[in-house]
């Protein structure tokens, strides 16, 4: 059911949408090698690194887990771990990470 | 909220909560999901507050092998693929598809074990060079975190592996079509914290 | 109130106000829940005759007999809030300049105060070191400057209405100003291991004059030759 | 779901009677036997919990005198005891008792579903729990005895094996406690999905009994809160057996971590006990007050702002513990505002009461019992809640005496009620209610009796985990209290013989149960006592909410969800 839905909204559907993402993804996959072998800062650098791998993510997600095609819901179970992760890491910065 | 029930509607359509139209298997698998989000995303909070907290770990970080672990990434995003190609076929019901589906299912189990026979020839070069769970909090974070991950890889494996004998029974082949969509998002998932741990441990 | 340790720091008023307003705000809906149930129990029994009203509290006007009051209890929090807030940046936040700093280590089962010595330097001849005992003139703002050598321990003054962990790897200060002498206990409110309980000491609160003569007794007078190696008063 | 199916076509309904023992009451998939199965688990554990808080009671007042039954008992012990009736009490009692039973009991039965939406899944769950029970009770009897260094395990009191003697112990302990995790993640998962996806028709959101959408929240913050901690036990087990240092400064890393580790778990925890108690309780309220519940939305509403809440206030357990002293005053605010949830709870509860038919069965009386026992736990949580007060209260038996005054209403009381409540339903039997009054008197008398005196003792600064509280100069004056409270302890436990009677003499003796013997609403109420094995001949066609008592224009005073009848009209909106 989730799958007839996506094969109405995008143009490729089925196995040859699978290859395009895993096309998309070993070519994010360089880029971010690519990034980490070139000497630029490193703040920057990890910058980019993480970017590319939560477009990956966002891709394995949307399109192999097909959320893209689920209901509101299971967005919503997905999310609401990462935002309570995020909020946990931040309160505990300055206790661990900048301690005194 | 709901509207004033007319009995007879609200017994044909279901309340008009939506919910209960998602099979029971798919939501407790992402509720199952959410919560290893916690766990994974607690231990690597962990690691990245210590690794600020010591100032990168620079020297430590130098020893792990990326080019070892970028091939990693590369057997692992590629078994999604595969993986998705299976449940894809899995969907389509026309002649062949059983044997695609194990055709797929195959090369996932193949790719998972490539993953781990690399992950235990890296963990004996770093052992070699005494680089044990002991020797510092980084190594004790690397072996926790890909140790973790690797037991989730086999998880995987083993699960794919009753899938693909399952379907080689024509009377089962019907449940492996229902049952690996699950497969399929528990092993994306197991993908998706090893794209997050690969720059983590990795490329920083 | 006379349940409370009697109060000897400049602070502890402001907690033991806190202790109070709290207290009384809670005394009060306490009294008042309670009261409801038992009278509504006794009222509104089984009684021949007599069946029940249907009250379902959809409709605003009833609901508003639970929410008015959940209003109050939000005002009611803040103001907690705001009082708890202002005392704990009092004691916890806004250590004034102190007039002696002492460094105490915790180690299981003992309380170890070092004093730098008249040359105010750690590390050198003349550092004093006490067991168990920490003396502190009266009126004086004393800093503690705490550190752990194993475990989490908790340094605990009841009549100083303080109460600081002390948490190995760190350096965790603390500060108060005794307005009383006298001799006050001192706990390890942090569970740590087999004599636990028995790891006390006593804060020896001296007068002026008392600690003048403590310090003439007990510092040793040779004085402070510079040294280099100024260690940060942990012992080894 | 389809395991279920497959279940019923292999045993049919007339052959259950045929099955073995083991097949009917050991590896049973039905959500009824499994629910008895927790039950016996979390009673079992609950005597020893019991044991374990009359050794520590009977030390505490009479510190240099032989335990009876026990005999003297070294520091070590001591510490094992706490530490042990902690981790005991809270997840091998509280969590099976509530969750366990109940939820398993309840949610289908009240839902109009026929199992649990996985039944293997769920006989799982109590497998895995009672191993874990059985790895925690193993750990008394290994060298070095159990776990010693409280149920908190703060480190690197637990991450050290040279600290404390339990050095088996204290891995068994971890070893435990992740069984005991991954038991309520698996049951949680399936309440959740349960109560989502198996509803019978008509049983819209808001149709739902309040019980299930409690043990549902607590699910949820279970599943949500529990992750971080899991993560924390694999890195203080590794910290033991390879010394990986992830809690040790000596190895760079940071004893605090692992307590905002376990905090952001232990305090959720606390609610995930909670909620579901008050759900047992909002139950029997309105089925004794014959009336309904008062605001049924905005107690739903409560539970999910309680559940969001209670994830951003862990660290009010650490505002002394050196953590950032600028974090205690938000988490004092978010604090303190789980008391508006609450209290709007507690307000609705009462406002049932206000006009009500009250009849004061055993089940009625525990609830009444719960919430007033309940209310004094509640509101001495401001003065620990708001860090000024925090700082001298912390660490002393106020913090006892509060948390057993909120823990033991809603895990003693409440579970009583509701087992008192459902036995009928369970068993097929009542339990006997004069002797269930006697059981009510007696606990409710002694309750207060031990903690009340712990709340002015420490009030006074007595230290809590302390070995002999008469050591301290402080506090010697007032060791009666601690006398006081142990003598009440003690009567505590007595106090439970007449249940336990009561119990097992009723499975045989007890008078035979009606289809509803309370004249409820709910779905249980509706099928036979004990229900089949698969609840309901006809999925049920849910017609009303759960709480329509004393109807206007309705012949009787209760109209069960499923029934077709006059008082529809009166409750269009649900």
């Amino acid at each position: 059911m989730a799958n007839s839905m996506q094969e109405k909204s995008t143009p490729i559907a089925g196995a040859a949408l699978d290859l395009r993402i895993w096309e998309w993804l070993v070519g994010l996959l360089f880029i971010g090698l690519l990034v980490f072998v070139t000497p630029i800062p490193k703040v920057a650098a990890i910058g980019l690194v993480f970017a590319a791998a939560v477009v990956k993510a966002v891709l394995v997600v949307r399109k192999y887990m097909h959320l893209a095609a689920e209901h509101w819901l299971l967005y919503v179970l997905a999310l609401t771990p990462v935002v309570l992760i995020a909020g946990m890491a931040i309160a505990l910065l300055p206790d661990i990470a900048f301690r005194p | 909220m709901e509207a004033a029930p007319n009995i007879e509607a609200v017994v044909q359509f279901g309340d008009g909560d939506s919910i209960r139209e998602i099979p029971a298997a798919r939501l407790a698998i992402w509720l199952f999901l959410a919560s290893e989000i916690m766990v994974f995303g607690g231990l690597m909070s962990c690691f990245m507050l210590l690794r600020i907290a010591h100032g990168g770990w620079d020297a430590e970080a130098a020893h792990v092998h990326w080019r070892i672990g970028a091939f990693n990434t590369l057997v692992l995003l590629t078994s999604s693929l595969t993986m998705a190609l299976a449940c894809t076929s899995a969907k389509e019901r026309k002649r062949g598809t059983a044997r695609r589906l194990r055709t797929y299912l195959g090369f996932t189990i193949v790719l998972g074990l490539t993953f781990l026979g690399v992950k235990a020839c890296e963990y004996s070069l770093e052992f070699a060079k005494g680089f044990t769970p002991g020797a510092g909090l980084f190594w004790a974070f690397y072996y926790t975190l890909t140790g973790l991950h690797s037991l989730h890889v086999l998880a995987g494996i083993i699960l794919n592996t009753t899938l693909w004998i399952a379907a080689a029974r024509a009377d089962l082949v019907p449940v492996v079509q229902r049952r690996i969509e699950y497969a399929g998002l528990y092993w994306h998932f197991v993908d998706v914290v090893w794209i997050f741990l690969f720059p983590l441990v990795y490329l920083t | 109130m006379h349940w409370l340790p009697s109060d000897v720091s400049t602070f502890g008023p402001s907690v033991d106000h806190v202790f109070h307003l709290i207290l009384g705000i809670v005394g009060v809906w306490f009294i008042a829940a309670e009261g409801a149930i038992i009278l509504f129990a006794c009222w509104f029994r089984r009684r021949p005759g007599r069946t029940a009203s249907y009250v379902s509290g959809h409709n605003l006007r009833e609901l508003a007999w639970i929410l008015v009051p959940a209003l109050v209890v939000v005002i009611l929090d803040f103001s907690i809030d705001v009082a708890a807030g202002h005392a704990w940046d009092e004691i916890k936040l806004e250590s004034p300049k102190p007039a002696l700093t002492v460094s105490v280590t915790a180690e299981r089962f003992a309380w170890i105060f070092d004093y730098a010595g008249p040359d105010g330097k750690y590390g050198t001849p003349d550092d004093y070191w006490s067991m168990a005992k920490l003396y502190v003139p009266v009126n004086q703002v004393v800093r503690v400057e705490m550190r752990s050598m194993d475990v989490i321990h908790s340094f605990a003054v009841p009549n100083l209405r303080l109460r600081q962990d002390v948490v190995p790897g760190r350096t965790i200060s603390a500060w108060f100003e005794a307005t009383k002498p006298g001799t006050y206990e001192i706990e390890c409110t942090e569970l740590c291991g087999f004599d636990h309980y028995r790891m006390q000491g006593s804060l020896v609160v001296l007068s002026d004059s008392d600690y003048a003569r403590w310090q003439h007794e007990h510092w040793s007078p040779i004085a402070a030759k510079p040294s280099s190696a100024e260690s940060t008063g942990v012992r080894q | 779901m389809s395991q279920a199916a497959i279940q019923r076509n292999v045993l049919p309904v007339e052959h259950h009677e045929e099955l073995s023992f083991v097949g009917k009451y050991v590896f049973s998939t039905d959500h009824k036997t499994i629910a008895k199965q927790y039950l016996g688990i979390s009673l079992f554990m609950a005597i020893v919990g019991g044991f374990t808080a009359y050794a520590i009671r009977w030390q505490l007042a009479w510190p240099s005198s032989a335990i009876p039954g026990v005999g003297t008992i070294t520091p070590d012990a001591y510490n094992t005891l706490v530490t042990m009736h902690g981790t005991i009490m809270v997840f091998f009692v509280a969590m099976p008792f509530l969750l366990g039973v109940f939820g398993n009991f309840c949610i289908p039965l009240m839902i109009g579903a026929s199992d649990m939406a996985f039944p293997r899944l769920n006989m799982l769950s109590v497998w895995t729990l009672l191993l874990g029970a059985l790895i925690l009770l193993a750990s008394f009897f290994v060298p070095g005895g159990a776990a010693a260094a409280g149920w908190t395990g703060y480190a690197p009191l637990s991450a050290r094996p040279d600290l404390t003697p339990a050095v088996l112990g204290q891995d068994m302990w971890i070893v435990a406690l992740a069984l005991e995790f991954s038991s309520f993640l698996m049951g949680g998962v399936n309440f959740i999905t349960t109560a989502l996806n198996m509803r019978a028709p008509g049983m819209g959101f808001w149709r739902v009994p309040l019980l299930v959408w409690y043990e549902v929240t607590a699910s949820v913050l279970f599943l949500l809160s529990v992750g971080p901690l899991i993560g924390g036990a694999v890195m203080l087990l590794l910290d033991r057996l390879v010394g990986a240092g992830f809690f040790l400064p000596a190895k760079g890393g940071d004893p605090l971590l692992w307590e905002h580790l376990f905090w952001f778990f232990g305090h959720p925890e606390v609610y995930v006990v909670a909620l579901p108690g008050f759900g047992i309780m909002l139950e029997i309220l309105p089925v004794f007050s014959r009336k309904p519940i008062f605001a049924y939305r905005a107690l739903v509403y409560c539970a999910l702002t309680t559940t969001g809440l209670s994830l951003i206030v862990w660290a009010h357990h650490m505002f002394i513990s050196g953590m950032d002293p600028r974090l205690a005053t938000p988490f004092t605010v978010t604090t303190i505002l789980i008391s508006v949830p609450f209290a709007v709870i507690v307000f609705a509860m009462i406002a049932t009461l206000w006009g009500g038919s009250i009849k004061f069965d055993t089940p009625m009386l525990f609830a009444l019992g719960g919430l007033t026992s309940f209310l004094l736990g509640g509101v001495t949580g401001i003065f620990l809640g708001s860090a000024a007060t925090d700082i001298y209260l912390h660490g002393t038996y106020f913090v006892v005496a509060h948390f057993h005054y909120t823990l033991f209403p809603v895990t003693f009381f409440a579970g009583f009620a509701g087992l008192y409540y459902w036995y009928p339903k369970m068993f097929g039997r009542l339990m006997n209610e004069t002797w269930g009054k006697v059981h009510f008197w007696l606990t409710m008398a002694a309750f207060q009796g031990v903690f009340m005196p712990l709340f002015l003792s420490g009030i006074a600064g007595t230290p809590r985990r302390v070995f002999a509280p008469n050591e301290y100069s402080l506090f010697k004056a007032i060791q009666p209290l601690q006398v006081h409270a142990t003598i009440a302890a003690v009567i505590l436990l007595l106090a439970q013989l007449p249940f336990v009677v009561n119990f097992f003499w009723s499975l045989k003796r007890g008078t035979q149960a009606k289809d509803n013997p309370w004249h409820a609403n709910t779905l249980e109420w509706s099928v036979s006592s004990p229900p089949p094995h698969d609840n309901f001949e006809r999925t049920p066609r849910v017609r009303r909410w759960p709480y329509e008592y004393s109807a206007p224009g309705a012949s009787l005073d209760w109209s069960p969800q499923a029934e077709r009848g006059d008082a529809m009209p009166a409750t269009g909106r649900h």
